[in-house]
């Protein structure tokens, strides 16, 4: 598009993969994100500084901070992404909730407003019925959504829940909802430009998912036939309208097993999910996303896109399956990804790269394509199994359990299908390779130094070291 | 000849390194050839069936690798390493004290139990954040609480002894 | 599709790419490819041995020997490609040619037969008119194709025609051809079924070529118009079908300034620029490959097909621009890939892959989709700016070269695009990086050993060397 | 502090380097930040802007790296280095000979010419084959050929010197 990037970083991040990835970064602070990453004032300036004309938020962050929206349209950039005015509408769940609710948009039944105190929660959870869920009222992303099977447990995770919110969002709103057993989390992406078009880019099952964090993703949906995709994308138009909203953000629902849909919240930003939509629509988001701040009409009509095969996004996590997915810190001391036909990565760590413990977890995104649901499975799980990640801990043995499970499989899963059913992760049942060659390979990575390093002329050594001079 | 000690934690298997392509592993002898691709991944060649194998982290004894996208750890040592180590842990060993260390840098948010409390296997004893999230540091066996090292909103490194858990003996 | 793959390999491959992501790898004998992937009787009991059930050629070596396909045949094993009958008739290109003229395909004028003597080359060129081409009969790819412009340099150019063609192909037989100024080479791809399904997969553009050796592919190509393409798209089936041809091959033209097209030659195997094909149509031509040597239908109806954008491919070879195109060997020490949407590489190399001397140079091919081709100009020419490959000289900046041309960019381009434009490589011109920096790079380089590095915990060394046990 | 004489085939140009983070490259003084990312990759930082390198290949007096798909060599040395240099090398600067080595393994397939032959640049003068292909092996410079070293169907490994060229003095 000839646009030269600039990107910010903060003491952590001054050797990161998007620090490095960019011909211009500014430092904006400390390593904490709240020196550096949530600081807005210096953000607008670093991007005055540096000669930039919009700001991108991308999917963490101050993505959905109507404050930071605001004090960009003030400052005379252009913010990439809805007015502060629609998030703001949206931002709050309880707003957004009732603006649902008076336009049509079926939302599930909860408490309009945030909750002062442990009593009033009580009550409310009381006319609702257990159980119950607590939201951050800023939130997104699974961080401050808590359980509540019963009252007895009510007090502790109602304190825990606003501690979780406080933290993640500097806000700690939360309010109760009840929960929909057995449902499955559907979401619909939506785009508008300032002209008046609104399109969707229909949906993406996102019902894999552990501690509330979505890991897996696809779409088209197994679960939604056309009658279904018909009303559900009707549906996220009229939200996306009800709110005025300009550029890319995403509709959540809740399906229950009767098919019947519940607006969740909407996500006035690009969701982590993206490619699976780009990958079956042709559409590249992001660049839609600048055209349309930059002023443009939106690309196409509705009525250009259809859904072309099948794509599948996993979420690569640093964290040990093996250790109650504590996430895991240190160097990456080798990447490799996998490459192919239909296959893409979306990776922020390289060979050396540090992971710290400030930032999420989250590694890198490999998403795939194919002509049906099945290839596309076939096709993650064996990318899956030929990337290398070492150095840290990640979540890849997981994402191959989600792969090669039935239920998966058959696309009959709601978004308890993990919990339910990941109850203990075996070694032995995971591998295909037989026992006794992991004993070997334990062996002789022992042994593996007395060993002439691939032939005469392979051995890697820091050539840089040879240039040293004094 | 090397003679090593692999254990996965469940059971014991020796693997005589014989030489630089032979070896020896239940009774049966193997030839093997090995490649270095880069200083982290390898390629195994047994037969004409190749395995392909990153090292991923490594401890005194024991060492951890990566292949087909599993994670696996297992000790390795020679006889003599492993006589010391038995002589030296007897005591240890009788005790049965798990030592519960922080996996990460992070912050210790709230303090469940206290020392001489009655845990479960499993069971929540400190809620620790780190990379934004809380994350629950639970008991790796039932046991009473021997030691509570961390103190609410203190600040911890990678390895910090956090707490220990002596296992109850019937 | 639950297949296990088994490769073989020779002395020098034994840790190659292609060797170590198969599962199963069998040696079949020396590094010399006559002393290994040559060896069809030694191939074929690699794969009886291995308990294969069928052969896939790839698209070197003997793909296209009509000899090793019929010992296929024979022994049982499924070749994963056309009939040795079929190939037989395509395989020499004079019979092909005549073949050609028969079902009205129109062909390049040329001796219908191998040339004896240079008494008789002379004699053909003079009836033809110089200039004219020498042409292996048994060949492809550039090989033992050499130009010819005046009759006073011919015997010379006979004489290394024939030792190339016997080096490559194992058969010295060259022919002529008139020499087409100023044309565009257009192919086309077919596809074939056992039950009599024919479809074809539109055009690639392949007119960038330095050595008569493609370079850049394209598809669609900007030249070819809807009129002209039916009637290219036409004139490939009814090539393939007059030699019976079954699976995928390619039908390559030579299309002048005025879009008259005239067969070439037939390739009949997987092509190497098979990947932008993917791109446009979603079909995995591989996959498609098996399934028809499984004796399945196509997957698909022609009717079905629409081109889906627009797809770029570069080929990345180990040669190096500044000294006459050499190939460069060497072991890579950083094999640092490209990402994102669009963006596809397939590779034989990784950090610590030693590049040999005794095979073909292609190292990695990297391809882009976008919709439309100034998007994926614009995508593959940042993919290649951030391609790291280093320990090996390659033509990466030859290839961000002619993406910048203006005579590439405008479409308007011909065989000769890069011999007549590529005069000299300058360094200065090609890079948006100011002089200084570079004197300061180079100056650090030398120095960087000095300094820490990627901060306290980022050393990159051996692991393996601390495992070492004595 | 260290002084570099940067030579990129065209002119010479001087980098002080004053520091770990400051340089001084024509009369200007340059705050800079380098990071290893990985044993072959660096990330230079001068302001805002960020350049970023791969080391390619390293000879005695030089240094080849890769950026934004372009390679480059320039020759870095100390003033002592290029001093010691220019006396050792006078000699044979004046008779101005270029040694022609074979830039990969393979097999000399055809002489074209004599020892005493007078070439034009880029001539060729012998064809290696490599990688399956033909490769001319042209002459760097006219002038004669002062040695020819090869023979026809002989194996050269890299390195191997093939001929020498002596420029002819107007």
């Amino acid at each position: 598009m000839g646009i030269i990037p600039v990107s910010v970083f903060s003491d952590a991040d001054k050797n990161a993969y998007h620090t490095i990835w960019t011909d211009e970064s500014v430092h904006i602070g400390g390593s904490k994100s709240s020196e550096s990453y949530l600081r807005m004032e210096k953000i607008i300036s670093a991007a005055k500084e540096a000669g930039a004309e919009a700001i991108h938020p991308g999917y963490g962050f101050l993505s959905e901070n109507a404050d930071f929206i605001q004090m960009v349209e003030e400052s005379g950039l252009v913010f990439i992404g809805p007015s502060s005015k629609s998030v703001r509408m949206m931002g709050s769940k309880t707003a957004a909730r009732e603006l649902m609710s008076k336009s049509g948009v079926p939302i599930v039944p909860g408490t309009k407003k945030g909750i002062e105190s442990v009593e009033e929660a009580k009550n409310e959870a009381l006319k609702i019925g257990y159980p119950i869920l607590f939201k951050a009222s800023a939130g997104g992303g699974g961080k401050g959504l808590k359980r509540v099977n019963n009252e007895d447990e009510l007090a502790d995770i109602l304190e825990s829940a606003k501690r979780e919110a406080k933290n993640a969002f500097g806000d700690d709103t939360v309010y109760i909802e009840k929960l929909i057993e057995e449902p499955r989390h559907i979401e619909v992406q939506v785009i508008s430009d300032k002209h008046g078009n609104y399109a969707h880019l229909f949906e993406r099952e996102c019902s894999v998912q552990r501690r509330h964090q979505k890991i897996v993703e696809e779409s088209p949906s197994t679960f939604i036939d056309q009658k279904t995709r018909a009303n559900l994308t009707s549906a996220a138009v009229s939200a996306a309208k009800a709110c005025g909203y300009v550029n890319a953000g995403t509709i959540e629902f809740l399906v229950d097993k009767n098919k019947n849909f519940y607006f969740l919240e909407m996500n006035t930003r690009l969701q982590v999910e993206h490619p699976v939509t780009e990958w079956i629509t042709g559409i590249d988001l992001v660049k839609e996303q600048i055209r349309i701040a930059a002023g443009e009409k939106l690309s196409f009509a509705q009525d250009e896109l259809k859904i072309n095969g099948h794509a599948i996004e996993c979420r690569i996590y640093a964290e040990d399956p093996a250790n109650n997915f504590l996430p895991s810190t240190g160097v990456i001391n080798y990447h490799k990804m996998p490459q192919g036909p239909g296959i893409r990565v979306d990776e922020g760590i390289d060979t050396g790269s540090n992971v710290s413990v400030y930032y999420d977890p989250m590694l890198s995104k490999l998403s795939c394509w194919s002509r049906n649901r099945e290839g596309s499975i076939a096709k993650i799980r064996t990318a899956l199994q030929n990337y290398i990640i070492s150095g840290v801990r990640t979540n890849i043995s997981l994402l191959i359990w989600v792969l090669n499970h039935s239920a998966f499989n058959s696309g009959m899963y709601d978004i308890n299908f993990i919990e339910k059913e990941y109850l203990k992760y075996s070694l032995t049942e995971e591998t295909s390779q037989p026992g006794e060659i992991h004993k070997i390979i334990a062996a002789l990575s022992r042994e593996a130094a007395k060993l002439p390093i691939n032939g005469k002329n392979g051995k890697i050594q820091n050539e840089w070291e040879l240039l040293k001079y004094d | 000849m090397t003679e090593l000690i692999i254990n996965d934690g469940k059971s014991e298997e020796i693997v005589l390194i014989l030489s630089d392509d032979e070896l020896l592993l239940g009774g049966q002898k193997l030839k093997y050839e090995i490649y270095q691709v880069n200083p982290y991944f390898k390629l195994l060649r047994i037969g004409s069936k190749n395995y392909r194998f990153a090292l991923c982290d490594r401890e005194e004894k024991s060492v951890g690798y990566l292949t087909e996208g599993h994670y696996f750890r297992y000790s390795v040592q020679t006889r003599l390493e492993k006589a010391i180590d038995e002589i030296t842990s007897h005591q240890k060993e009788s005790q049965k004290i798990f030592d519960v260390k922080s996996p990460m840098p992070g912050l210790v948010l709230k303090i469940k139990k206290r020392s001489g409390d009655i845990v479960q296997a499993n069971e929540s004893v400190l809620i620790l954040e780190a990379m934004k999230m809380e994350n629950d540091i639970k008991s790796p066996s039932s046991g009473i609480i021997k030691e509570l090292l961390a103190d609410e909103k203190q600040s911890v490194e990678k390895g910090t002894l956090l707490f220990r858990i002596e296992q109850l003996t019937n």
